[in-house]
């Protein structure tokens, strides 16, 4: 074929596909704080969250469920980027993938391989996909601070 | 012999650029395209002929009238039925299936009662037959499928007993592709004095129906998937049934008589078209009527199948790639479902679509088939008589691409 | 202001001759035309847009859904409502008020409740709930009519009590022309701790609503009578209330989650509309909206009412000629209906069609109506944006005519 | 006006508006052999029929009802076409009738008066009005003949 691949390929970056071939911090937590979850009811893609949280930090956090590479490459980065981390700053990036997610904002270097989902706010119907995760940490921190 | 190349010239839709490459669509078991000849129908009737039905006296009404009353002898013809009266016009074959469960069913089952369903049906032939079954007490009992993807036919006997009220069976799998023996299946239920409903949302587009041959008792279809516009559905009944039937929905048009207390109904087919139908939808499904018929169904299935069996030809050479349903291409409609691990379908029908292929993926409104499959959802290409091999060919590479990406 | 001149330039079907005179249109009550631009958008969708929607993730799938749900949000916007969640797509008023009567009322109306209704009510509002009735052992009551044509709203408040379940009314008479004080009786419902349904069939086509200003619990209308496709009909329910409700029709689209036994639901409106809606014509729809909202819905009652006003002036000069209504333009829609014995409505409406004007004849849907007005049927004019002075000329003249044969 | 009166004026003849005027036959019989009805649910029409038959012979007719011009006159000219005919002549004449309403064949003089309602068969949507006391005709002559 002389067509050259098609753009979807700066989508589908090395990066999410390492996370969603070698998934990290995967499975439940012994003694989580925080268990939430979420489900996207029209493609049926499921995270569910562990976080295991204490002084205003998330100590731990993992993550199962099923789905496209998507969804659940975006939520092994989640963990990687977000174990150790403040709420503060957990909140921040929360808020910077967002942002990027939805509104097209140009991600910067703090929400480290979470840059590689750029390429997925041009497709509305994937946003979804990555922000699932995303919307079920904000439960599980919402969960956190007010149980606090 | 269809020619792609030629009916394709009747869909202005298929003639334009998707990320960059040519519209190659395969998402036909969903909705199908509209040919020009639909479109100029709806146009044609709204320049010229559109008002109120049934109840006027003026030119255009009486000529709204006419042509709107005309499509239900059409559709009549299109199911060898012999009744146009036995021909009611719904939204889709959801509706169909919902006025069969409220107007037969509230009437006729009862607690203890059993339902007979498999485990392919499509959501809406599953869904109204819960609530009956909530509202009744009734029970459901689902038949199951062989490995090979077909309906388990003894299962299907074995379900079928004195209790049961109805049986309802998709005439084909929106997943599977899988053609069920529904004139088996419902001498079966003859035999049990059951009903026989058949869901013919993927047949009636793609094969030869003669529900009179079929032997059954309501057969249900959607115009969108036939080539006709979005809001019409079709429900037939068996001579004489619809007329033992209380209404289902009430208002304008479907009275005769109305009281302060209560109403008496106006005649079948009327009784179940409430209020203001979709005239000029209807209108136009006479349209999408003419050209299947032209066409001839016979001709449209032979097309199909010959375009099935070189798809399943051509996806069997991609490395791990996993067809659901039936192997024979003549035991199945233009419908093929499949799996690539890793790649999840949602990632396949996005590369698909950047190739300018549109696929479809997830559990086609079928969870209890995918729960049956063990998978969450499948990739699913589907096929019109506007598809040809090179639509095939692009959707292979495509799937290389998917490989390559996810290799 | 409107000038209809203009306004008929976007409606090609008013450019014909109808036996051998140019068409007079007056049946909009029944069913309006439609302007280009809603049969253009109809094309445009079909020929570039078309896919099932919700489900798909290619890139036509993507467009068509964004389309139509992006009508949702203009229907909330033309009511002045707030969530375009709380707007739910049906195939015309007839089908809302049947959800409506079902999916509320046989969860929330038990013997002995009872359900307050109108003499001048549509069969559309009225039938459903005598279905109710029948299924629940609730009583109808009805609220009578002044010698004027006016609601009785003494009688209203009378009716309601603490047994009232549900009131529901029209907006307006689609054969007085009445427009009712629906807020006011809203408020008598809410102290009685009932529900309040508004029949908008013959009032968002023609008036500015704003169902969270006029305080009702549902508020339901067609497309078809405001320059919208066949088809399309809106139920708008009041904030958090279809949350309460179990769904009426099931099937895709409507579910969370299928099991054997039971479904879980798909969040609220989707949860309203199982199976594929009627996609092109919401799509269509929009366009109608947007050239109401380009008119302003101000203007477009102004010049109906003008309208009105000249027409009872011409038709109280023609002898034997007598109206029905309110005798105040003001106080209705651009509705007239009359009687010129011993002609016959049917009568009358064939001579005018004779003459090239379309009006309608009979019972109108609302037998108890007619039964109040102690006839058997009414000739009815009604009008809309593109009609204008000459059109009520040309009505008179043929009612002159009327009376030359009849006189 | 300049323009001709429409084309209807064949429709509404003079014979029609004066049987619709002046009803022939127009009441109940003393004792009918036959009483029967019919409704046009359509437009809400109604034609009461009540026959008095014996010896083959339609001794006595007569009718009641509401409805448009076309569906009292067609009644009011039945009436007196068939009083005193014998049923064959009846049944040949019904014949006629609906020949010409439904097929638009050509009238003969049999018919009598009810030629004029030619004009009729070019309205499919006024046919049904003209028709309805010819079915309720027919119903009356089935019941006769089966009861004899
Ligand atoms: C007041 C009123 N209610 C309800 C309806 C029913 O509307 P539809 O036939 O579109 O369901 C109509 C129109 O015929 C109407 O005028
Ligand atoms: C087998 C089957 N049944 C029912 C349906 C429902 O059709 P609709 O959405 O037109 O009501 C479909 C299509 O989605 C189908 O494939």
């Amino acid at each position: 074929m002389a067509v050259a691949e098609p753009q979807f390929d700066d989508l589908y970056r090395e990066i999410i596909l390492d996370h969603y071939r070698r998934p990290r911090n995967r499975g439940e937590l012994a003694t989580p704080s925080q268990r939430v979850e979420g489900v996207n009811p029209v493609c049926g893609d499921e995270i569910h969250l562990d976080l295991e949280i204490g002084d205003d930090t998330i100590r731990d956090v993992s993550y199962w469920g099923h789905g496209c590479s998507i969804s659940q490459s975006s939520a092994s980065m989640l963990t990687e980027r977000l174990k150790g981390c403040s709420i503060e700053e957990a909140e921040r990036v929360m808020g910077k993938v967002r942002a990027m997610l939805i509104d097209g904002a140009a991600p910067d270097d703090e929400i480290g391989d979470l840059q590689a989902l750029e390429g997925v706010a041009r497709l509305p119907v994937r946003v979804k996909c990555a922000l699932l995760c995303w919307n079920v940490l904000k439960e599980g921190l919402q969960q956190a601070t007010t149980a606090a | 012999m269809i020619d792609p190349r030629e009916i394709r010239k009747d869909f202005p839709i298929l003639e334009q650029q998707v990320n960059g490459r040519p519209l190659v669509y395969l998402d036909n078991a969903a909705t199908t395209q509209k040919p020009r000849q639909v479109i100029e129908a709806l146009v044609r009737y709204y320049e010229t002929s559109n008002a109120n039905i049934h109840r006027g006296i003026h030119t255009l009404a009486v000529r709204a009238t006419e042509q709107y009353e005309a499509v239900r002898g059409k559709t009549a013809a299109f199911l060898s039925a012999s009744h146009p009266e036995d021909i009611v016009f719904t939204r889709n074959t959801t509706e169909a299936l919902n006025l069969v469960a409220r107007a037969w069913g509230d009437a006729n089952v009862h607690e203890g009662d059993e339902i007979v369903l498999t485990l392919m049906e499509h959501h809406s032939n599953i869904v109204p037959w819960q609530q009956l079954a909530q509202r009744t007490g009734a029970l459901l009992r689902y038949a199951g499928i062989t490995p090979e993807g077909k309906l388990d036919l003894d299962e299907v006997r074995g379900l079928i007993g004195p209790r049961t009220k109805v049986v309802s069976v998709t005439h084909m799998s929106n997943v599977l592709g899988t053609i069920n023996a529904v004139a088996e299946i419902g001498e079966m239920a003859r035999q049990a004095g059951a009903l026989m409903v058949v869901d013919g949302a993927q047949s009636a587009p793609h094969l030869p129906v003669d529900v009179e041959a079929l032997g059954c008792d309501f057969f249900a279809f959607s115009a969108h998937k036939m080539l006709g516009p979005t809001g019409v559905g079709v429900l037939w009944a068996r001579r004489g049934l619809f007329e033992t039937m209380e209404p289902f929905l009430g208002g304008g048009d479907m009275i005769a008589l109305v009281r302060q207390d209560e109403s008496t109904w106006a005649d079948v087919p009327h009784k179940f078209e409430a209020g203001t139908p979709n005239i000029a939808d209807v209108v136009a499904f006479g349209a999408a009527l003419d050209y299947l018929q032209d066409l001839g169904m016979g001709a449209v299935r032979a097309h199909e199948m010959a375009l099935t069996a070189y798809a399943m030809e051509q996806l069997s050479s991609i490395e791990g790639l996993t067809m659901h349903g039936p192997e024979r291409a003549d035991e199945r409609g233009g419908v093929v479902s499949f799996a690539m691990n890793p790649a999840h379908p949602h990632d396949i029908a996005t590369i698909a679509d950047g190739h300018g292929v549109a696929i479809r993926a997830g559990h086609h409104c079928a969870q209890l088939l995918m729960r049956h499959l063990g998978v969450a959802a499948t990739s699913r290409a589907s096929f019109s008589i506007y598809n040809d091999k090179d639509d095939i060919e692009a959707l292979a590479e495509a799937l290389e691409h998917v490989n390559r990406v996810f290799g």
